[in-house]
């Protein structure tokens, strides 16, 4: 599609707002809508939405696979993080009130700190998800199959 | 210190493996990611055992995550009951890690050998955390962990049919979750609580009304696809015969029992069992269903030439087993069925780790192809044999203490057709395991194979162990069957 | 002697298996070891004589299998008998042994010794079971560590026998003995044998306790009462020492044993006379003695012919037991030990005259008493002690046994008991007959001699043991006091 | 409330129409297609049942990525369905009638929609959850506090469900496969 002038633009228009976008439902989703988990989702579809148009070479060239597989973990290492912190702060696992020098802002710093983690998550799976489904081509069937490439 | 430490125990028997999955993706490498494997489900065991001394002492913990007391937070409880099953999926978890390094190293592309480890610590921090929870929802979670996981793992058997199979297994384990979602939502709805504890005390001012029976159906039935009971066990012989070698292992020997766990935390914690069983038929039901699961399922493994799908249709039959004892309702039946899903798990694990060291040498487990291995592999044919006779239930064998305790449950108020079920479907063992018995030391090496030795040691040395295991139950059950009827006290409420 | 020892007596051979498998290279040792074991453990056994005729009931419990169940071992006069019995002649029949697989040239010999003291240790542990566990523990023992044996030539006819062996002996133990087990556990909340039998105060129906003795009964497949006597004949595809000991020493003489432990120590004989629950069995019994003669007469193959004689002669012990006398205890204890002696000599008999000549049919017999007249003589005196003629030791237990049906008013058993008599005569003389008044075949070749040392001299000493115990059976009546008038 | 009700009512026999659809076609690109939008209007119902952070995911997992990954599989795969045996619809049909009757009979007992008398609205979690919420974690947006703090381990669970679905996706597709084995046979 990299023909389509029309939709170059206006994907290169449309980016920014998105992620812009996914960044505000991921930091601020204390007070309205949203959270790790929607911004992640939104933020992937922009790259996405950059891969379908631009290609998927250079979408790897921006992000790439192996990027994502460590954010991936990152994410999920955040979250389960903050909660060992709280653990090693004395209180219980995910128990935000030990955070911070009082609970109120325990909490909120808990709360951002594990929505980053579902973020980054979500965005590096669902982009990773994409990236090896777009990025395999048509298999022929006399192929091996997986685990016997030994 | 150490008192904190002992607090934090119950979580920390998922945060490990939770933190230990994400680990091994980052380090990216098949070795290291298999100590790490080790490690976790290691340091888990251990904890597991902790608990499970915890809670025999000082009675049942409750673990209040983010500091959140119950209903309002999530709450993890251990008692009688899921600390056995927590020390028997940890201690598989365990012994399998030493006996995944080879058996990975063989059936598993090097480059994928890390997310490899990374599902099974997924599958195993499901499974954990299936156990361990007091809380409806967050079990259905763990169950999606651990369902999606053993979905990715079975697929990377070797055969292509793998992937056909782990498919099969998708298809009808997401049924098996929607409906148990579908039925911790109407038990939401109709006393608006999550906690198990919570939603049992306000179930019987609304025990008279069909959503909360269709609850419980819908609960009985996706739970009953998760473990394979007789009509919707369909998935099972595939999943099992084409999973690799150490998943087959593991995943038999855990999975299974951890659904069946969950059934029962939901029939006897949840609901009750006068609810469950004295209202409702669900004891008849299900007392059929586990004999049409005996019977059928020892059927159909005679007539198996693939060794890992005879062993799963054998599960098929041992499940049947499990559910009886507990369909029965009574306090023999339930630590009778205690009983038999830690002896099962112990059996199972062993014949499939036995069989899977076959596999690694012979890439291939027919019938045909493992005649007259008996005297070229002799440590893993010895280990099928005792693991064998264990499944068919000879005397010094933990599968004897099963039976034993079985009968006792089913006698006692006169059950005799189920005791001919139970014992018919002992000798169908007897026929099976004798079959694969015969070919590995009576016939001879079919023409032109090579010879074969011993698989690696740390290979036998895992299966061993759990053959061992097994005699030690036969041996003295004695701590077993403590547990169990402390478990079934446990769940029962008291002593009836 | 300290209870301990009974611990050790019966570990003793299982761990000497594990010595004569790593002497696996050296046959000599190896079977150096397996004599001096038996030697041993029968000496060891021999020690607990003086105490318990005293009296006294060593028991042991070595750990709890289930919660208030452990694994004992307790030591009564009839569980000392059979173990003398057991280890005295798997003493003879390990030296057999020896000779035999040499002298045959038998394969995986060292597998076969081994198994062999695994068999024993398994009957031991049989004979010194403190409760129904334990019991039932150390009877699948015997029948899985048996079973190598009866397959040892792994061709295909040994494997149908081998399947049907241990079919029909797991079949019938975890269908029937497991279940029997179980049930009586239920209602009498114990299983620990008690010389007052458990169903004293039970309350059982007569027909419940009917059917629970049948279950027992028909649940010890070693004592192959009709119609689960099919393993016998199909057992008979085995090295000819192993017949001896499966049909002379261990199995079935387990399976018999069983069967009077549990109408003594578990219903016990009183209650038997009272309710009359073991009526029906005793009927069995007496069906499977003359029907088992009548089939015995009909097989050409010598092994077979035994074979049935063996499961005509055990439903003797079985009459014992069931007729609800003490005689009948007597008899069918002194009888375990009687027909030990008499059919090991005529297996000892059927392997010598295989290894010598390596013929397997009656028919083919004839006149070969000359070239082996040791074998033959021998032959004719355990025939003799079997049916039950004196000076040989087969008739006290008759004697006493035509006295228990008499004492507890079965005048039908005792025609029964005089019919089989009848029956033996026909059956097992035939053989000494044709060997010593019938013209030699043809084709018998003028050469012919003895089977080597180590065959005849152990079916010599059996063979002189029962005519020992005509003039001699104060050791029998001495263990068996309890039982006697 | 009525217009409400109508938009309900509008939407539900929209889904339902969809799913027929869906169902009755074999070409799948349409079908990719229909999905999305059955994904859709799901979403505008959460909308109207408030739930807007439920909706907002539907919307872009749903119509969004889902589609587009669909699209990328059927580059993999043909995008024809394969006819399928009288007797598995059929098995389907039944499985589908009753877990629908099962449904039907539950609901005649379930309490009356948006009514106040609830079990969900009587029990103490919603007065902990929408009252105490401000003196425990003070944030505006309840849903963020319980998720994300009251039941923070379910949503972990949630996390790693997702990256449990990663790594499988990774597992089984992500490495691309080497194909040494045949070669090194051959030249065996």
């Amino acid at each position: 599609m990299r023909e389509h002038t029309v939709l170059r633009v206006v994907t290169k228009l449309l980016i920014a707002p998105i992620i812009l976008f996914a960044l505000y439902v991921q930091f601020h989703g204390d007070y309205s809508p949203g959270g790790g988990f929607q911004a992640g989702v939104v933020f992937a579809a922009a790259i996405i939405l950059y891969a379908l148009i631009f290609g998927l070479a250079e979408a790897r060239r921006a992000v790439s696979p192996n990027l994502l597989r460590i954010t991936g973990a990152l994410g999920a290492l955040i979250f389960a993080g903050t909660g060992v912190y709280a653990m090693l702060r004395g209180g219980n696992f995910l128990d935000y009130d030990y955070l911070a020098h009082d609970a109120i802002h325990g909490q909120h710093y808990g709360l951002l700190l594990v929505e980053f983690g579902v973020g980054l998550t979500v965005v590096s799976v669902i982009t990773s998800i994409f990236y090896v489904f777009a990025g395999r081509g048509r298999r022929n069937d006399d192929e091996q199959p997986p685990g016997d490439a030994r | 210190m150490i008192e904190a430490f002992f607090a934090q125990m119950p979580a920390l028997v998922i945060v490990l493996p939770l933190l230990a999955a994400p680990l091994c993706v980052l380090l990216h490498r098949g070795g290291p990611s298999w100590f790490v494997y080790l490690l976790t489900t290691w340091a888990c065991f251990g904890l597991a055992f902790l608990l499970f001394v915890q809670v025999k002492i000082g009675g049942p913990i409750s673990y209040a995550m983010g500091g959140w007391s119950p209903p309002f937070g999530i709450e993890l409880r251990l008692d009688a009951l899921n600390t056995v099953v927590l020390l028997l999926v940890t201690g598989i978890a365990a012994i399998s890690s030493v006996y995944a390094k080879a058996s990975v190293a063989a059936e598993i592309a090097s480059e994928r050998a890390y997310l490899f480890y990374a599902a099974l610590l997924l599958c195993f921090c499901g499974l954990a955390g299936i156990t361990v929870t007091g809380d409806a929802f967050n079990l259905f979670v763990f169950l999606e962990i651990s369902s999606l996981s053993s979905y990715a793992l079975i697929a990377m058997g070797s055969k292509r049919r793998a992937l056909l199979s782990a498919f099969q297994y998708l298809i009808m384990g997401t049924i098996g979750g929607t409906f148990l979602l579908i039925g911790i939502g109407f038990l939401y709805m109709m006393t608006g609580s999550l906690n198990m504890a919570d939603i049992a005390s306000r179930l019987p001012a609304v025990a008279d009304t069909r959503t909360v029976e269709a609850g419980l159906a819908f609960i009985v039935v996706g739970t009953s696809l998760k473990f394979a009971l007789f009509p919707v066990h369909v998935w099972l012989p595939n999943a099992y015969t084409y999973a690799p070698s150490s998943v087959s292992a593991f995943i038999a020997a855990t999975a299974t029992k951890v659904a069946v766990y969950a059934l029962m935390r939901f029939l006897f914690t949840v609901f009750g069992a006068a609810y469950a069983f004295d209202r409702l038929p669900l004891g008849e039901v299900l007392l059929v269903l586990s004999v049409a699961a005996m019977l059928s399922g020892s059927m159909a493994a005679i007539f198996q030439t693939d060794v890992k799908r005879l062993l799963a249709w054998s599960s098929i039959a041992q499940i049947g087993y499990i559910v009886m004892g507990f369909a029965l309702a009574s306090s023999a039946g339930v630590s009778a069925s205690v009983v038999h899903m830690v002896n099962h798990g112990l059996i199972k694990g062993a014949l499939f780790m036995a069989v899977g060291a076959m596999f690694w040498r012979l890439r291939t487990i027919s019938l045909n192809d493992i005649a007259g291995l008996g005297r070229q592999m002799p440590i893993t044919s010895a280990a099928f044999v005792v693991a064998g006779l264990s499944l068919i239930g000879v005397p010094a064998t933990g599968g004897f203490i099963s039976k034993w305790v079985l009968l006792e449950a089913v006698i006692a108020p006169g059950h005799y057709w189920l005791a001919a079920a139970i014992l018919v479907s002992s000798l169908m063992a007897l026929i099976y395991i004798g079959r694969v018995v015969e070919v590995l030391y009576f016939r001879e090496r079919p023409e032109g194979r090579p010879d074969v030795g011993e698989a690696p040691v740390l290979m036998l040395v895992a299966t061993w162990t759990l053959v061992l295991a097994n005699i030690a139950v036969g041996l003295y059950a004695t701590p077993l069957i403590a547990a169990a009827q402390r478990a079934a006290s446990a769940v029962l409420g008291d002593g009836s | 002697m300290s209870a301990h020892w009974l611990g050790w007596l019966v570990a003793f051979p299982a761990l000497m298996s594990l010595l004569v498998a790593a002497c696996g290279r050296w046959p000599n040792l190896r079977e150096s070891i397996s004599v001096a074991t038996a030697v041993a453990l029968f000496a060891g056994i021999a020690l607990f004589v003086e105490p318990v005729t005293a009296g006294a009931r060593p028991s042991l419990t070595l750990f709890e299998v289930l919660p208030g169940v452990g694994l004992t071992f307790t030591l009564e006069p009839l569980g000392l008998l059979f173990a003398l019995v057991a280890s005295g002649l798997w003493s003879v029949t390990t030296i057999y042994a020896a000779g035999y697989m040499r002298g045959n040239e038998e394969h995986a010999q060292t597998r076969f010794f081994v198994c062999f003291a695994l068999a024993i240790s398994a009957a031991i542990g049989i004979a010194f079971s403190g409760n129904l566990l334990t019991l039932f523990i150390f009877y699948e023992m015997l029948t899985l560590s048996t079973y190598p044996l009866v397959t040892h030539h792994g061709d295909v006819e040994s494997r149908n026998g081998g399947r049907v062996y241990l079919g029909i002996l797991l079949t019938t133990s975890i269908g029937f003995f497991l279940p029997a087990i179980i049930i009586t556990y239920l209602i009498t909340g114990s299983i620990t044998f008690d010389e007052a039998g458990l169903f004293g105060e039970a309350g059982l129906s007569v027909l419940g306790a009917g059917a629970l003795y049948a279950l027992f009964l028909y649940g010890t497949g070693k004592a192959a009462l009709m119609p689960f006597h099919r393993w016998l004949p199909a057992a008979m595809v085995a090295p000819t020492p192993v017949s001896a000991l499966l049909h002379a020493v261990a199995v079935v003489k387990a399976g018999v044993f069983i069967v009077l432990k549990l109408s003594v120590y578990v219903f016990g004989v009183q209650f038997l006379a009272d309710t009359g629950a073991s009526e029906l069995m005793m009927w069995v019994a007496a069906f499977t003695v003359l029907g088992a003669s009548l089939i015995a007469m009909t097989r050409d193959n010598l092994k077979a012919r035994l074979a049935y004689s063996t499961v005509s002669q055990l439903s003797y012990i079985v009459l014992g037991a069931t007729m609800a006398s003490s005689f009948g205890i007597l008899g069918g204890g002194m009888h375990i030990a009687m027909h030990a002696f008499a059919k090991i000599t005529l297996f000892f008999c059927a392997g010598a005259i295989y290894t010598a000549t390596h013929r397997k049919y009656v028919s083919e017999l004839d006149g070969l008493g000359y070239a082996m007249p040791i074998t033959f003589t021998a032959f004719f005196i355990a025939s003799v002690s079997l049916i039950g003629i004196p000076p040989m030791g087969g008739i006290w237990s008759k004697w006493y046994l035509m006295e228990g049906a008499a004492d507890s008013g079965h005048t039908a058993i005792i025609m029964v008991l005089a019919l089989s008599s009848l029956l033996n005569i026909v059956y097992l003389l035939e053989i000494p007959t044709r060997a010593f008044f019938h013209n030699p075949r043809p084709d018998t070749p003028r050469n012919w001699h003895e089977a080597p040392w180590a065959c005849v001299i152990p079916l010599s000493i059996t063979a002189t043991g029962c005519i020992v115990w005509f003039f001699y059976p104060l050791p029998f009546l001495k263990l068996l006091a309890p039982w006697a008038p | 409330m009525t217009t409400d009700i109508a938009l309900n009512i509008v939407l539900l026999s929209f889904m339902a129409i969809v799913g027929l659809a869906i169902a009755r076609l074999r070409n799948l690109f349409p079908v990719a297609m229909l999905t999305g939008l059955y994904s859709l209007l799901s979403a505008s119902l959460f909308t109207l049942l408030d739930a807007v952070d439920v909706a907002l995911t539907e919307a872009a997992v749903g119509a969004g990525v889902t589609t587009v990954l669909f699209l990328a599989t059927f580059g993999l795969t043909r995008a024809r369905e394969k006819p399928v045996p009288r007797s598995r619809t059929l098995i389907g049909l039944c499985v589908t009638v009753l877990t629908g009757a099962v449904l039907i009979y539950a609901s005649l007992d379930m309490p009356h929609f948006g009514a106040a008398d609830t079990p969900v609205q009587q029990h103490p979690l919603r007065d902990h959850y929408l009252k105490t919420v401000s003196d425990e974690i003070d944030v505006p947006n309840t849903v963020t506090a319980v998720l994300g703090s009251y039941r923070g381990y379910d949503t972990l669970g949630e996390v790693v469900v997702v990256f449990t679905a990663g790594i499988g996706v990774l597992m089984l597709l992500g490495v691309a496969w080497r194909r040494p084995n045949k070669s090194a046979e051959r030249n065996r």
